[in-house]
């Protein structure tokens, strides 16, 4: 199968879509004209046209609001933060606006609005560029949130994110925009609300998503000792705690892996979630950022963010005392 | 800017004067206003009265006028309908029988509304405000389902979950009344490009106050809707206070409609307080910007004839302002206005008022009488399955 | 003693440590001249002077940002948003500059500034009137969040919030503001990061803030049937983890109280860390807010958001299975 | 707004003309502009070159300047600093020594942060932007110290927590760069609040792009600084592009200095190539709000000779615009202009030389040789104990 990196595949869901509904249009900043930081719009502005493909002034609320009020009219807008930590300029549009329009209403109107979030760190950009935002979004109701772990699920996530009739939060791990994975050519989507299993296991479950799915499997390479099943959860809201479950009562213990912190955060919800109605085999553990902002130097970069070994010792901690080796 | 304290009234006082010189820019805490209007102090703007330096537009003055009377009876009827809605609101929150804090009334405000939704079609689009009852009723709304939220019934706009600061009706162009000061002008915004996108001539009317003119997406929603052409006519209500901040204090400059032109906008200041003042300004511009799609900015003074809202003592205006608000009554301006018109008998107006009773008082059965949404319903429609 | 309310408490405190030191001055919307909705800055104008209580235009993100830009320059800034709600059009300045400030500076400036958020439901205000936004502050490493539960934690801490160094959000339950407490004339302080045991008991922990704490009080009063240990928090961030861990390691029980949603929240967290350290008698319980914008609508209101009778049934939980009644 | 697509230039040249006329807010997508290029097709703007729509003020300009020799070659030399330091810095980055995506280079833009500070005191302060380089090394930074940030080394600024955009040195009155467009101005405007408190006379400057007067705290800041009378200069670097975005294409008007008196403020626009303009500009400004504080709002039209960030292609902008950007050089600007000065001779000017390139020889081998940070020191430093 051909391989195209995750900004190609969500280049390509954003121009099949556009063509497919001609109601779908996109703002962002320097989107028709080049200087798109995140490039995922490259050449949207001559084959959709430039009147759906709208360069917008630095002025995030504005065309924040102004996507609202466009879905609220029916179109279905995509709108671009060059970094996903500028939505802080834009945080009234989206959390008291956009998730708040359908229930302040009753029910009456509904805001279909995408949002790309270029997230994450390990690229050194320090503290206002690499922001994992995912609770400002989970903790929000009336906002979806949809987080890819490369090329393959970002197109069919994108696709069902711009087909919904709710603001969705697309948060895009930008340390990945030029890896590549096999995606076919043929149309597909992936629903939102659905975790995908990357791989079976019987002794431990390993549950991440963005970039730390792809960390998450280097520490599996490198490994042999135990059976691990790996959740790509590709929604973090609505979340898909059945398919969890499922596997932690199989499993019996859990490991959970993200790039924000771990205060308040989603791992914390799952384990409390699996707390609650599994008795484990051992105590759940997870692996997440320090809690300081992202520093701009490599190696404090590194030191903050989770990495492949920080995964691998979180697999020995969890099996350490209850896990027995699988003797090859 | 200044700041007028006790002290400087109790000085004033042991002096002996009973006339206070102030200055444009300048701010009355409430314990010195209490003074003012406890010792009868006359607050002397001079030169510097606000009035003064705004530059009054003549262009859509007109001593006389010559609307049709048919016209002319559908702005009595939408501003009486707004007036006696607006006093049957702040009845039932004064007597804590509309739930929570924030009734904001557009009681004074009323030509404003109705001289720009007359101006309007009914799938042209308005955003409103916290201070939104008026524009809602003007551009159509039903005030059962109206007074209905107000009390939190299940029949209301909202099915009980907005209450008055939410009210949304987009089947007839009401994007919703909103509790952030300056968030529906980016809102206007996209209506009015998909105005653009659909191509249909539909035109989208922003209000606000002077207060949201501070806020920063005043600034981002002018440029934008510049630089695009769009089809928004942005609406500052400026009744000279954001609460208590008299608008001399909080902004730049007292001539509101200079920051329009700032951005490049046609921009016009009136009096917001004559309905065919006001209904001449839109329709013009509504004209103008249908053909020509492209961001107006009017600047509609008025005055705020009650607290900002319901149970605010007001301790920061003078007795004298108070007093003198009567004379700025738009009802009784629009009546002053049509005496000589021998076209629009006694009887049609009466018939009117009757018409707008009957129907406040049936909204207000109707609110009464309505159930409360079942309390199960409070986590439901958050999201569209 | 005197009693006062937690609006006078508050005004108390700012107008005491306006007067203690020069450099504190406060900026919000219509504190100087008696619109001010919270009141808690009533006569601050007549007894400090109006060169320190700034009467502000509309504009959060300009006052916020000019509060973070007077604190570099040594001066203790104290800011109100009218509702908390409103700093969602300066999250900015909150989040990407206030609270980062230090650390991207490599610990050369510091921000001294606090935050007066008055905060939460029960009020029939809707949902951008309503919410309870603490993760919104707890998740972003570099702000303190205290919310104390009446008029005596308030002032207490709110002089300690106004001393420290560092940006504190400072949440005020507003549905207490017009209850009293007893307050003593004399000056205190309550240090940040410390909780309060409101009452000791040996069968369980309850762990709550602001306005659930009184909730919680109300159901202890309704129940003699177990020994209850009762912990305000007052400051969420830091947590003041070893008390909550000293307290469930004698009681073996735990039950968390909360305004919020559940999701991601602060329970939740606590939760996480109970759980990996200590080895329960039954399974913790979290009563907390349902997960929806919150309604207008007082009886719907009141569906949504935690009651006493919540509490007492979270207590039965808890103690269900595996509790014995006193017997008396 | 015009967007120029692929297919107008191609319907272009299939008519075979080599000439295209476009009009004040007009965009280039950049595969049309690749065609322009790759075609020689040539731009032309008419009558509605951006230029042409800017009143030119003349009341900074000078022929001549009788400038202190002593000042004349302090701006050499930071002028110099500023444009070898950005040399050695798009260099480390083109070579990969510099971490992370974003390096802005101040290249073309020298005179307005020398010119600025010039006219500063050392207790005077000053807010940068994401391209901040110049205004710090301006303002006086310690150029080992911003190297080893830059490379995100323990001896950098922040000890390589801040790199490149979040250098502070409040020592000397550097506020901070920020990688927030447009977060700066409130900041500028706290710290003039506190030179009134103060009551030292002290100014703050806040820099900023033209892009920035489309982010909401732009007017929000102009408004709280003119309510004040805060001692503030906003000085808006107008290069004419936000990264790709024409001013043209996205502010209403490309007068800027007209936003400024939309809310009131003393506005000018001066050329902020030559330094000496920058320099009798801000010193007139300072010198008057030092005596009497209030807001002043400068729009300095400038040129940014390189891409918006190190790896920019700059595939909108045409070829003729690049080849025309060395008449714009401030440092050619300001040798010509010193030309026929007597009392500056040669020499001077090559010690200058001679001492700024040894100083950022100097810097770049202390941060090269200078340790990284500790990794565990990661999470420190994000609160004061
Ligand atoms: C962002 C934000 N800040 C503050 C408030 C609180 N508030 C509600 S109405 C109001 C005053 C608005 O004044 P103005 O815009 O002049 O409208 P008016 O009330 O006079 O009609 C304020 C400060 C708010 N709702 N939103
Ligand atoms: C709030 C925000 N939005 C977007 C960006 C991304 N960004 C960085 S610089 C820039 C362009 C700024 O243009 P201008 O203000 O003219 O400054 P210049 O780069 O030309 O010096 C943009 C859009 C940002 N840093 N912050
Ligand atoms: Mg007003
Ligand atoms: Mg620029």
């Amino acid at each position: 199968m051909r391989e195209i990196s995750l900004r190609e595949a969500i280049n390509e869901a954003l121009a099949e879509e556009m063509e497919r509904d001609t109601r779908v249009f996109m703002m962002g900043e320097d989107i028709a004209t080049g200087g798109a930081y995140a490039g995922v719009t490259a050449g949207l502005s001559e084959k959709i046209g430039t009147d759906r493909i709208i360069n917008t002034p630095i002025s995030e609320s504005c065309f924040t609001g102004a996507a609202v009020g466009a879905a609220l009219r029916g179109y279905r807008p995509i709108i671009e933060y060059m970094l996903g930590d500028f939505v802080m300029v834009a945080a009234d549009q989206v959390i008291n606006q956009a998730a708040k329009a359908r229930y302040m209403s009753g029910g009456r109107v509904c805001v279909p609005l995408t949002i790309l979030c270029p997230t994450g760190g390990y690229l050194s950009q320090a503290a206002q560029h690499s922001q994992s935002l995912e609770v400002f979004y989970i903790h929000t109701p009336g906002i979806k949130v949809v987080y890819p772990s490369g090329a393959y699920s970002a197109k069919g996530l994108l696709k069902s994110s711009i087909r919904d009739d709710n603001p969705v939060a697309f948060l895009e791990p930008k340390v990945l925009w030029d890896e590549v994975e096999e995606v076919p050519e043929e149309e597909y989507i992936i629903p939102l609300g659905k975790a995908n299993i990357v791989c079976g296991g019987s002794d431990l479950t390993i549950v991440a998503y963005g970039y730390q799915v792809k960390q998450a499997k280097k520490a599996l390479e490198s490994q042999t000792d135990y059976s691990i099943e790996l959740i790509d959860l590709q929604t973090l809201d609505p979340l898909d705690l059945g398919t969890i479950l499922k596997s932690v009562e199989k499993t019996g213990r859990l490991l959970l892996v993200q790039e924000d912190y771990r205060v308040c955060s989603l791992s914390e919800h799952i384990a409390y979630e699996v707390n609650a109605s599994i008795d484990l085999r051992s105590k759940i553990e997870i692996i997440s950022s320090k809690f300081a902002p992202v520093p701009f130097s490599p190696e404090l970069e590194k030191d903050l963010l989770p990495q492949v070994e920080d995964i691998v010792s979180g697999i020995q901690k969890v099996m350490g005392d209850s896990g027995q080796k699988i003797v090859g | 800017m200044e700041v007028i304290t006790k002290k400087d009234i109790e000085a004033l006082l042991r002096g002996g004067s009973r006339s206070l010189t102030i200055s444009i820019n300048t701010v009355i805490t409430s314990i010195a206003m209490d003074l003012i209007n406890k010792n009868g102090i006359i607050l002397d703007y001079g030169d510097a009265k606000p009035e003064n330096f705004r530059e009054n537009n003549k262009r859509f003055k007109s001593e006389k006028n010559d609307l049709p009377p048919d016209l002319i009876l559908s702005m009595y009827y939408s501003m009486l309908k707004i007036r006696l809605f607006e006093e049957h609101a702040k009845f039932s929150k004064e007597n804590q029988i509309i739930p929570g804090d924030f009734v904001h009334l557009y009681l004074g405000e009323e030509a404003i509304a109705v001289g720009t939704c007359q101006a309007l079609n009914k799938n042209d689009y308005i955003t409103s405000t916290h201070r939104g009852h008026g524009h809602l009723i003007a551009k159509g709304a039903d005030i059962k389902k109206m007074f209905a939220e107000l009390l939190g019934k299940e029949t209301g706009y909202c099915g009980g979950k907005g209450g008055s600061m939410h009210i949304t009706d987009i089947d007839i162009g009401i994007l919703g009344a909103n509790g952030i000061v300056g968030a529906g002008l980016p809102i206007a915004c996209g209506s009015a490009l998909a105005s653009k996108f659909d191509n249909d001539r539909s035109v989208t009317v922003s209000f606000f106050g002077d207060g949201a003119t501070n806020q920063g997406t005043f600034g981002e929603s002018l440029n934008f809707a510049k630089i695009f052409s769009l089809p928004v006519i942005f609406i500052c209500e400026n009744n000279s206070y954001a609460i208590s901040t008299p608008i001399s204090y909080g902004c730049s400059s007292p001539e509101l409609s200079k920051r329009g032109q700032g951005y490049d906008i046609e921009s016009v200041s009136i009096n917001g307080d004559d309905v065919f003042e006001v209904y001449a300004a839109v329709n013009h511009y509504i004209d103008k910007i249908r053909k020509n799609p492209g961001p107006i900015f009017i600047e509609a003074r008025t005055h705020r004839h009650v607290g900002h809202w319901v149970g605010d003592p007001q301790n920061y205006r003078s007795r004298k302002e108070m007093e003198d608000l009567p004379v700025h009554d738009p009802l009784k301006i629009f009546l002053d206005k049509i005496e000589d018109r021998d076209d629009i008998e006694d009887s049609r107006l009466q018939e009117i008022e009757k018409k707008v009773a009957s129907e406040i008082k049936e909204a207000v059965i109707f609110a009464d009488k309505s159930p409360y949404p079942p309390a199960q319903q409070s986590d439901k429609d958050y999201l569209k399955e």
